[in-house]
């Protein structure tokens, strides 16, 4: 029997390991798995390379990890917020690496990965500072810049419900990451408000297919809170 | 003479979107402009973190932090929205499905380049977000900004001195002083403030400006 | 008001113009758009560029369209079937051009074209026949062959349910091509059993939201045959 | 010598799909497997126009016809199945999702070179479908067909003289005589039929074979 579910958050990311790259799904807090990272936070592991549209918000989360001292590079589009504290002073620091992506070219490289693709070409980033070094080409008339995919070793990634072979849907626009995350990443770590019996899930409405998923873990409704 | 407020601009280029236009409003500014929008039209607004057909901000109280724009503001869905994930919804800005969208800028060139993510202080810390996906994606481009700084320099420019957001991707200026076309053929003036003559407005930008 | 709804196929297809480039939905018969199909032989152009993964089966469909002479060259992956006589005959009367692209790589262009990409390093096909003359390139280990997007005037799509929005749902397999399609073409054109009101479609469970969609007409519910 | 018939070698192809992997059966020859995973094994087939969760054929006259395999014949869903559409599959495919693909040849090298969508007949009709992303996008591929063509050639080969579907892809070859791994160090013998002995099998295909 295909049993995907995991008892508890720790269980989940036992195996997640110093100097792994991890992508961590959200946008803001909005989609950020807060039990999953806490149990990462309790792990202890180091030197990790962090895949996330942000770099944490106040408190909580991806802040908490980067307070925590466990990440040594974030691949991000949107860094510095109001409450990004924590990212700041490490990079401040020097304490952090930071590689700049635009936002499209994170989901288009994310998704890259998760579908098997060596490069793309994409006109995002073109004759700014963030192309620079980069291969370019114009097509159609169009300049375009040379991009990688992202591939990470684990994904976490906050759905709202699943059932134990890994289906998965979301809620409202904490979704964003969620379905490329799990694509891209060889080992997708999922939390979920309610792991449900197999079947109850529509077929027809299911956003990610257990496929791309390796683990469930059922954590419980939570509201985000703003940013 | 006489200047228009940051709402007055806004309301400018809500005049300018037509019925049935999908359109991103960049995160700042040019979020004034969703109040402006003409109740008899059908104008569908995209925010990059997945959501098409954005409704306005709750009531207080009300507010649910899964639903959300681009800003992080709480937002709600009109009738007739969809959630969709992030390769989507850049796929909708990359491939040229938005129609318009609007953005804040530090400088934009007369051919239409756009500076708005990064002032180049070398101590400050980068965060570029969606601005370069939409400079370039969207079938036109719109610049809302007040035209000078602070102390009196024009942001609309000859060539930008800032770190750049796209090349050559902005259409059209809206600012408290002037509206302007840029591009290929470089600045023109679509229209100016009560007061304000073509001389004096070339003099406060110092660029080429065709009427 | 946005309203996408058309009276009738042949008012959904008025402007396909002669030697347009056309993407038809459907995977053998299953998602196969036949009312529009049927509207677009009573227009009369020709000298169509057909985008669809078969060449047709049958009589129906896209197998009729090729019966009427009306199509200039396919770009598919798997033309020749059991049922494919009409294709079969004018290809061998060289009387329709054939380009055949590996099926993943057909659905990877059409989705690079829909998000605005220059182009894809894909490993499919690779070292074959199907890359010869093509742009090649060794990433991380791995072989790659360069492919571009496929681009369309038109596209033809027969979805489940829609609205006046242009969002769709699909039914089963006959989802296949839609949602990469309406994304890929300047205008996109669908029939779909039932156009229900705006609000009626979930906005959890909108397979293509309808920024892809310009037009919909309801054509009623129609069983698919065997191909 | 004792000739494996095609449901036994889609029986004996069964046998090495475990628990919990995630297969995509090719069209035609390797359509059988299905017919012998075991009941108490959680497998879950793929079909590459858009579905997960594959169950058999419905009864006759129950036949859904949006409900199709890759193949284009009936098929159903298995609880706990999902519908997705093509970029979204072949992503599947190609990423490396799929744990095993079987797939029918006209060839194989001992170095795992596949040829099996065109007999290179310059009168025929090419046509591709999904066979050259099955081969190279899977974690493994393995091929399933007669060892011999009926002239009594072998269809395991030095080197494929058939147009190529992938370079290197097959890890091993199900036959009526003998399973084979095949890979960068050529071709090893897995098992034989009873009856038959390496020396045969050398001269039957005419192949460096390691035991």
């Amino acid at each position: 029997m295909i049993d995907k579910s995991f008892e508890s958050p720790s269980a989940a990311v036992a195996d997640i390991f110093d100097g792994a790259s991890v992508m961590i799904g959200g946008f803001g807090t909005a989609g950020m798995p807060d039990d999953l990272i806490d149990a990462l936070i309790a792990r202890g592991v180091g030197n990790l390379t962090i895949i996330n549209n942000n770099a944490g918000n106040g408190e909580t989360g991806l802040a908490a990890l980067i307070k925590a001292g466990r990440v040594k590079k974030i691949i991000c589009s949107f860094p510095r917020q109001t409450d990004s504290h924590h990212f700041d002073a490490r990079y401040r620091a020097g304490e952090i690496e930071l590689e700049l992506v635009p936002q499209g070219n994170l989901a288009a490289r994310i998704q890259a990965a998760g579908a098997g693709l060596g490069a793309i070409f994409t006109p995002t980033g073109f004759g700014t500072a963030l192309a620079e070094g980069k291969e370019t080409r114009r097509i159609d008339g169009k300049d375009h810049v040379l991009e990688y995919p992202i591939h990470a070793d684990f994904a976490l990634i906050k759905a709202h419900k699943g059932d134990r072979w890994g289906n998965l849907i979301y809620r409202k626009t904490a979704r964003n990451f969620g379905p490329i995350m799990a694509m891209a990443a060889k080992t997708s770590i999922v939390q979920v408000s309610e792991i449900v019996p197999l079947g109850a899930l529509d077929p027809e409405t299911i956003v990610t297919p257990g496929i791309f998923v390796q683990r469930v873990v059922e954590t419980g409704a939570q509201a985000s809170t703003a940013a | 003479m006489n200047r228009l407020s940051r709402d007055q601009i806004a309301a400018r280029v809500a005049k300018d979107i037509p019925e049935g236009a999908y359109v991103n409003l960049g995160i700042g500014l040019p979020t004034k402009v969703a109040n402006f929008l003409p109740v008899d039209r059908d104008i569908l607004l995209q925010s990059e973190n997945g959501l098409l057909g954005m409704g306005p901000a709750p009531a207080p109280g009300e507010e649910d932090w899964e639903l959300i724009n681009a800003g992080k503001q709480a937002v709600t869905l009109l009738t007739g929205g969809a959630y969709f994930h992030h390769a989507d919804s850049f796929a909708m800005m990359r491939g040229g499905h938005i129609d318009i969208c609007v953005l804040g800028a530090f400088q934009v060139s007369v051919k239409g380049d756009l500076a708005n993510w990064h002032t180049g202080d070398p101590s400050a810390i980068p965060a570029v977000g969606g601005a370069m996906d939409l400079a370039v994606g969207a079938k036109q481009t719109f610049v809302m900004m007040e035209l000078l700084t602070k102390e009196g320099e024009s942001k609309l420019v000859e060539r930008c001195s800032y770190p750049l957001t796209g090349l050559a991707c902005v259409s059209r200026v809206y600012t408290d002083l002037a509206v302007f076309d840029v591009g290929p053929n470089g600045a023109s003036v679509v229209e100016m403030v009560d007061g304000l003559t073509l001389d004096e407005l070339r003099r406060m930008t110092g660029v080429a400006l065709t009427a």
